[in-house]
């Protein structure tokens, strides 16, 4: 009893951001997307010549992006978490799978 | 546009004149055939699912008996070897897409609403949608045989090259691609439909984990197909694109690698045969405690030994690959991988047994068809056990010994536990029993026919027999058995036959014959508390759940001291499905017409791309028809407010009786 | 004892054992005593199939008791515990739900057990791909080189082709990409001659679809790829023929694509080598012989496809990745086989087997389904097709065929023979 | 026990209400988002496909010779911004400003329909270059992953376009502001494939 009234009272609390936090948001993915963009320029950021570095640094990136967009855009934050868990629930089963597929292939050398 | 489907509406007696893109009125229940096929009641459905099932399990059986008879004796001419290629590929196609997976579908159809007290499933118009695409994909796939040229001849899984335009140049393939597609939508819209129905729309009180064991393992096996499908159906689409649009895909002359292929068939095709079992596990999970009189042994090991098949299915698929060349390290991983799945499917198989030992066991022919599951299936994946030591696979694979354990696992344990349900859940389907003894000598024919069919097959395939061989010269000592294993098929074809006569009879014999009321077997599950046949609304009011086997405790009442007391009879207990004005979803035609632009689009995609334009529109047509459609039949309005939804639990509900059901949140 | 219980996957239903019981009986019978079962994987003749057949035996005794155990308290539930039905009678049995204890149990319990098997596999698998063929002196032409003993195994629809290089060093880079195979200093089809008592390594691959090579008493199987070289190791205690079978399905006569390895102890080998070292020449011309007439038929007919060495050509006629080739029939009279292995060169009384080859001239569509007579256009042909010839050609180049290599040795054919 | 049922029928509330189901979310919130979940096994499968193809191509160019990394960050941008636009027109619908709503609609097509474009033209180019989808193994899996990705925004597209129609219409207000989530949902997504492409395709360098 008790779970469901609570859980319908956090959803009428659960207000969106503003539309001000979703301009911050896009404004820091606009950011790291130029970061991104910067690893291409590796004569002018030579550390990205190190492969190692670059693909850390990309990966992160990519990854954080992807983070804000389905933590905020797609409110995942304010959603209940078995919304979250069936989604997750595919991304890393994709992720598993195919990084396994991948090693088969020995596409990582 | 599916996604902004609102499920309901209301039949009620008045024509009204709506007509979405000025075609179609909107049908209304009068009991014609047009019912069937507007209709989105998960009940109405689910019975057409099994029907057309149980009529491609002939195809199949039938393909079957071609290959035993074939085989029955060395070089035999009674099928060419082209012939024989495309009827066995075709046995197993539509043995597994066509007939097992719709016959699961048809029990996770009718008893998923039953079994979590809904009157329905979440999206009732996609629900229908998805018979009719699967049916339409099943049609499509079956017409290579009279257009295509012939069926498909590449195997089950169609490894490529050979699946290439260049070694397999009739249209087969071309109808198992697209056939395989389209069933796949409607698999996968099933499966994301019959998910949101399990976690959204349980009675109030039905917690995940008072769900039946059943439900349960139909949600694993959702949730399976969910995630599987899209893997093949990318490879079908490369096959696709390979074979129509010269794409590069498994041309190794491009350098392309044909394991690609291999690897995101199996990666389908592993979880796919759990898919295949898990619904029948489910089913024998109801079965059996019923007719041992006692509640099923270990409940909580029983739902998260299915979840962990469920994810460890996930992480074996390579072992069908243990000898293309994938490298020792993966065989190694995936042969490790592989065995420990026998770890949660023996809790399950002992977890039976314990649910029977100490139980007073009533051997109807649904119980026997359970105990003739689990120990069919004991058989089955003990030989699946010999098949994961990577080393001894490389003499076993692609024999008759491999072919030898799935039929054991999928016959054996698939569809034994699904004639099992059939026994079971007849009378809650059609308001009457199959006799029980005809059922008996129908189940001890297959039993007996079963085991001769692939016994053998363990021998022949140690003895060296290759599978897909259209034919084996004498000599190599497979005679033997290979003549034992087509009288098995043949007695396995009577048996067949036989059931359909019990069919056939018992609905003659029904009349004369009182009727078995709303609870025959004594059971436990809700589907139980409601009248047989059931009624159209299902329940007359949505019950409140107390406890794992609810009705259960509706008859009965277990004292301080252990025993057992009757407190009501089930007639009394029951509900006596006499409710008026309870509003149903109203039916579509919509769903029909948009499954038969699809095989439309295939043919053209084969044949004329013409034909994709129409097939385009069709269904282009059809989504805006249905979305056009208003969700409430508008004679709602007479009604004031009936808009909430059908089945599930109004939270008026929730808030009223209070016996909250739970959010996943406290679970997890 | 063990072949008891490694027969135990034998159909065994809940409660008609005993009649099932009597037949498992037969089949046990059968199958052990079953000389002939040429495919047999039961009867390892080499240390790898011993292996794997030591692994099997041990897990299908595990898995025999389990499933006896499994069937037998079905059983014994069914004897003790079945009623009649449950009319009138309100007895209920003690209504267990669940035992923590014992489940965790059996958990665990079936946890070691497969721990156990993992171990006896973990063992097996890289004992098996431990081995090492180490080099073989043999002699090709007169000068001794050292063979690291391996042999190139093309599959394609439907017959295996068997390529060896004694004076290349295969590591290098130069045997690097299988659609581009080099010329080879032996091509032979359907038989893979071996010495004994050595690891012998297969490259195998494949000019079309994907095949899979075995020969189930000397090893396991293994895919043959297309674009890829696949590792397998092969070896024979014995000299003898050993039968096998292309066990992944490649299309229309997937089922008549055999092949056997023969092997011979090392003077015997040597022997075939320098035997199949000889090209051939063209015979004398006489327009009465025969020999000389299917000599010119062959030319006529025969040659886009087939290769003589020494009468018709010195290098492989080409033949890449998608396949159109054909087997190499320098010495086809040495060999015991043909057609994929279907087909006897020698009859049973040791005679050159003209009524089957003949028929294989004249109708080889008969013999093995192909895709070689009548495609449409653009259709790639696979398989020998019937050329039509008249009666007279067939039996010049019977004939013809017959002077191309030894006969082979009376044990070697006595072995092929399949009954 | 056998009273503890509820009353089904005479109860009014709003079919949108989310609190009519178990988990507290809609039926169709809950179906996206399981949808969306697969859609991930889909797009690996076709991501996988083209890292294990991007070097096959006996001796033909490759898709990595042709990348125009500056081009590309431009369309990737804009997708990118896209996704900004769908929030801010879920939030005005939320807020039941349907003008606003409906702009921020229309932006977010427009910008869908400019990263297509972009698409196109990429296309054109590198086919101009000698990469058709038939050139080699590599061709394909490009051509099928960026081709896919482009089918659903078009998808997208058509589905935001169908929205801002219905919101003429007046059938879309802030009661119903939930469909504008879903397809919103849907709209993320796939601008969350593509900043994932956008990566492991596009900027990762071949070694
Ligand atoms: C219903 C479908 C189904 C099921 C449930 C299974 C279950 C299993 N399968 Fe099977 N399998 C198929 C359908 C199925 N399979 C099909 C269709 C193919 C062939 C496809 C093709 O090539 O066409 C195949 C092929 C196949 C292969 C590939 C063989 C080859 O081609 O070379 C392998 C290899 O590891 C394998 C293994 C297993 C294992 C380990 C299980 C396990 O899940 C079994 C677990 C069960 C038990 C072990 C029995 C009960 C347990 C106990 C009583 C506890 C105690 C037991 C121990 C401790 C051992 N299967
Ligand atoms: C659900 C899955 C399923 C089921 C139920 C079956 C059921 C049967 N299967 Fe099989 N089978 C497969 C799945 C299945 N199969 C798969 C996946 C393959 C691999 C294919 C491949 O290699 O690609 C295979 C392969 C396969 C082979 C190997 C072929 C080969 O490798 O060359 C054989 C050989 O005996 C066989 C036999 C049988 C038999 C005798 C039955 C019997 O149990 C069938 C019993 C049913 C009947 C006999 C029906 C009764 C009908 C009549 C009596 C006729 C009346 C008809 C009309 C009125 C229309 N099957
Ligand atoms: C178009 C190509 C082609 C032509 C021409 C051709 N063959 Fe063949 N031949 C084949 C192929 C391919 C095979 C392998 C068939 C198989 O085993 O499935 C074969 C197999 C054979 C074999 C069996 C070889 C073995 O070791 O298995 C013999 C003998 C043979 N051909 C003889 C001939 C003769 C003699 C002629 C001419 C009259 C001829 N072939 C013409 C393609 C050809
Ligand atoms: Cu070659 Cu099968
Ligand atoms: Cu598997």
């Amino acid at each position: 009893m008790s779970e469901t009234t609570e859980a319908a009272v956090e959803t009428h609390d659960d207000h969106h951001p503003s539309d001000w936090e979703y301009i911050k948001v896009a404004t820091i993915l606009a950011v790291v997307t130029a970061a991104e963009v910067a690893t291409y320029f590796e004569s002018v950021f030579t550390f990205f010549e190190t492969r190692w570095i670059l693909l850390t640094s990309l990966f992160t990136m990519m990854i954080f992006k992807g983070w804000l967009v389905v933590r905020v855009f797609m409110h995942l934050k304010q959603d209940k978490p078995v919304l979250q868990q069936s989604f997750f629930a595919g991304v890393l089963l994709a992720t598993t799978v195919y990084i396994v597929t991948l090693l088969a292939f020995n596409v990582f050398g | 546009m599916a996604i902004i489907e609102e499920p309901l509406a209301l039949t009620s007696g008045e024509q009204h004149a709506e007509r979405p893109l000025g075609v179609l009125t909107r049908p209304q229940a009068n009991g014609s055939w047009k019912d069937w096929v507007s209709t989105v009641d998960h009940k109405k459905i689910g019975i057409m699912y099994g029907v057309a099932a149980m009529f491609f399990f002939l195809v199949g059986g039938l393909e079957a008996l071609l290959i035993r008879t074939q085989l029955a004796f060395p070089e035999s001419g009674f099928l060419s070897a082209d012939v024989y290629n495309q009827i066995f590929t075709m046995h197993g196609v539509t043995m597994i897409f066509l007939f097992v997976m719709p016959f699961a579908a048809a029990f996770a159809n009718y008893l998923i609403p039953l079994q979590i007290g809904a009157r329905d499933v979440a999206f009732p118009r996609l629900n229908a949608l998805s018979f009719w695409v699967w049916l339409s994909g099943a049609i499509f796939l079956n017409t290579s045989w009279i257009v295509g040229g012939g069926g498909a001849d590449c195997g089950w899984f169609c490894y490529s090259p050979n699946s290439g335009i260049t070694f397999s140049p009739t249209n087969g393939v071309d109808f198992y691609a697209i056939g395989l597609l389209i069933t796949g939508i409607a698999s996968l819209v099933s499966a994301v439909n019959l998910a949101v129905t399990c976690l959204n729309m349980r009675a109030p009180g039905m917690s995940l984990f008072r769900m039946p064991v059943l439900t349960w393992m139909l949600l694993v096996t959702q949730f399976l197909l969910a995630f599987a499908l899209p893997v093949i159906t990318v490879a079908l689409l490369l096959l696709l694109f390979d074979r129509q649009f010269d794409s590069q895909f498994f041309d190794p002359e491009a350098g392309a690698d044909p394991l690609l292929w291999q690897h995101l068939f199996w990666i389908f095709g592993h979880p796919e045969v759990y898919i295949i079992i898990l619904p029948s596990f489910g089913i024998i999970s109801e079965v059996i405690p019923a007719f041992s009189r006692k509640p099923i042994f270990g409940y909580s090991f029983m739902v998260f030994s299915g979840i962990a098949i469920g994810f460890m299915g996930w992480g074996v698929w390579a072992h069908h690959m243990f000898v293309s060349g994938i490298g020792p390290i993966s065989v190694f991983a995936f042969s490790m991988a592989t065995m420990f799945i026998a770890v949660p499917t023996g809790v399950k198989i002992l977890n039976w047994l314990a649910t029977m030992w100490g139980g007073k066991l009533n051997f109807s022919t649904a119980m026997l068809f359970a105990v003739g599951t689990v120990t069919m299936f004991t058989i089955g994946g003990l030989s699946g056990v010999t098949h994961s030591l990577a080393p001894a696979d490389t003499q076993q694979t692609d024999t008759y010994y491999i072919v030898a354990h799935f039929h054991y696992v999928i016959f054996g344990g698939g569809v034994l536990g699904l004639f099992a349900g059939v026994y079971f859940w007849w009378p809650k389907v059609f308001g009457h029993l199959l006799d029980e003894r005809r059922g008996k000598i129908h189940f001890w024919a297959m039993l007996i026919g079963f085991n001769l069919t692939f016994g053998p097959m363990h021998v022949l395939g140690l003895q060296g027999m290759s599978r897909r061989i259209n034919t084996y010269s004498s000599g190599f000592g497979f005679e033997f058995w290979n003549l034992v294993a087509t009288i098995g098929s043949y007695i396995l074809g009577a048996s067949v036959l036989y059931f359909l006569w019990n069919v056939y009879k018992s609905k003659k014999d029904a009349p004369n014959l009182p009727a078995p009321g709303p609870d025959p077997w004594d059971a436990r599950s809700l589907e139980w508390s409601i009248p047989s046949p059931t009624p159209e609304h299902n329940f007359d009011e949505i019950p409140v759940i107390e406890s794992q086997d609810d009705w259960w405790f509706r008859k009965y009442n277990i004292e301080d001291d252990g025993s057992v007391v009757r407190i009501s009879s089930a007639e009394d207990a029951a509900q006596k499905g006499d409710a008026v004005g309870v509003h149903l979803p109203s039916p579509s035609f919509w769903p029909l017409v948009l499954a038969i632009g699809l095989p439309l689009i295939g043919y053209g995609l084969i044949f004329n791309l013409w034909l994709c334009v129409v097939g385009g529109l069709l269904t282009g047509g059809a989504i805006y028809a249905w979305v056009l459609e208003p969700v409430d039949d508008p004679d709602a309005g007479a009604h004031g407010h009936d808009d909430h939804r059908d089945g599930g639990d109004p939270d008026g509900e929730l808030a009223t009786v209070g016996a909250a059901g739970d959010d996943m949140e406290g679970e997890d | 004892m063990v072949k008891t219980i490694r027969k135990r996957e034998k159909p065994v239903s809940d409660s008609r054992t005993r009649l099932l019981g009597v037949l498992a009986l037969i089949g046990l019978i059968t199958a052990g005593c079953a000389g002939d079962a040429e495919l047999d994987t039961l009867q390892p003749q080499s240390n790898n199939a011993r292996d794997i057949d030591t692994l099997l035996d041990r897990v299908l005794v595990i898995a025999g008791v389990i499933g006896v155990l499994v069937l037998g308290a079905v059983v014994y539930m069914a004897k003790k515990q079945r009623v009649k039905s449950y009319d009138g009678d309100d007895e209920f049995p003690e209504q267990i739900s669940h035992n923590n204890t014992l489940e965790i149990g059996w958990t665990i319990v079936p946890a070691i057990i497969m721990v156990v098997v993992a171990v006896l596999t973990t063992v097996a698998h890289f004992s098996l791909n431990e081995t090492e063929a180490n080099a073989y002196e043999v002699e090709v032409e007169g000068d001794s080189t050292s063979w690291e003993p391996k042999v190139v195994v093309v599959g394609q629809q439907w017959w295996w082709e068997f390529r060896y290089y004694f004076t290349e060093d295969v590591d290098a880079d130069f045997l690097d990409d299988p659609r581009n195979l080099p010329p080879a200093d032996i091509v032979t089809a359907g038989q893979m001659v071996i010495p004994t008592g050595q690891e012998v390594e297969l490259l195998v691959t494949s000019r079309d679809v994907i095949h899979s090579f075995w020969i189930p008493a000397l090893n396991g199987k293994r895919d043959a790829r297309p674009g890829f070289f696949a590792p397998w190791e092969i070896s024979a205690d014995e000299p003898g023929v050993y039968f096998g079978q292309c066990t992944e399905f490649c299309g229309l006569s997937h089922a008549k694509m055999r092949m056997q390895t023969i092997a011979m102890d090392p003077v015997d080998f040597q022997n075939w080598i320098d035997e199949q070292m000889v090209p051939q020449s063209a015979p004398p011309e006489n327009a009465d012989d025969p020999v000389s007439r299917g000599a010119t038929a062959f030319l006529a007919n025969c040659s886009s496809c087939h290769l003589v060495e020494g009468f018709n050509g010195d290098e492989d006629i080409a033949a890449a990745v998608v396949s159109q080739a054909a087997p190499n029939l320098t010495h086809f009279a040495s060999r015991t086989t043909f057609a994929g292995g279907i087909l006897n060169t020698y009859t049973e009384a040791g005679e050159w087997n003209r009524n089957d080859i003949s028929q294989w001239l004249r109708a080889p569509e008969t013999v093995k389904e192909n895709y070689a007579n009548g495609l449409p256009d653009g259709e790639l042909p696979r398989g020998m097709p019937n050329l039509g010839l008249s009666e007279r050609t067939i039996s010049d180049l019977v004939a013809y065929l017959e002077t191309l290599g030894e006969k082979p040795s009376a044990e070697i054919l006595a072995a092929t023979e399949v009954e | 026990m056998a009273t503890a049922t509820a009353p089904a029928t005479d109860i009014h509330h709003d079919s949108h209400d989310p609190h009519a189901t178990n988990t507290g979310i809609s039926n169709n919130k809950l179906a996206m988002w399981l949808f969306l979940s697969t859609e991930c096994l889909l797009f690996g499968a076709l991501i996988s496909t083209y890292l294990i193809y991007k070097t096959r191509g006996n001796s033909e160019v490759l898709p990595t010779d042709l990348f125009d990394i500056p081009f590309t960050s431009v369309s990737s941008f804009v997708l990118l911004m896209s996704s900004l636009t769908m929030v801010l027109a879920l939030s005005a619908f939320g807020r039941n400003d349907l003008d606003r709503g409906k702009a921020w609609l229309l932006v977010t097509a427009m910008l869908g329909a400019v990263f297509m474009g972009g698409q196109a033209y990429e296309f054109t180019a590198f086919y101009e270059e000698g990469l058709g989808y038939t050139t080699n193994p590599a061709a394909s899996a490009f051509y099928t992953l960026t081709g896919f990705h482009g089918a659903h925004v078009s998808i997208g597209i058509i589905m935001l376009m169908s929205l801002w129609v219905a919101a003429n219409q007046g059938k879309l207000t802030g009661k119903n502001s939930e469909t504008v989530e879903i397809v919103g949902l849907y709209w993320h997504f796939v601008d969350l494939v593509w900043i994932f492409i956008f990566t492991v395709i596009y900027l990762i360098p071949p070694e």
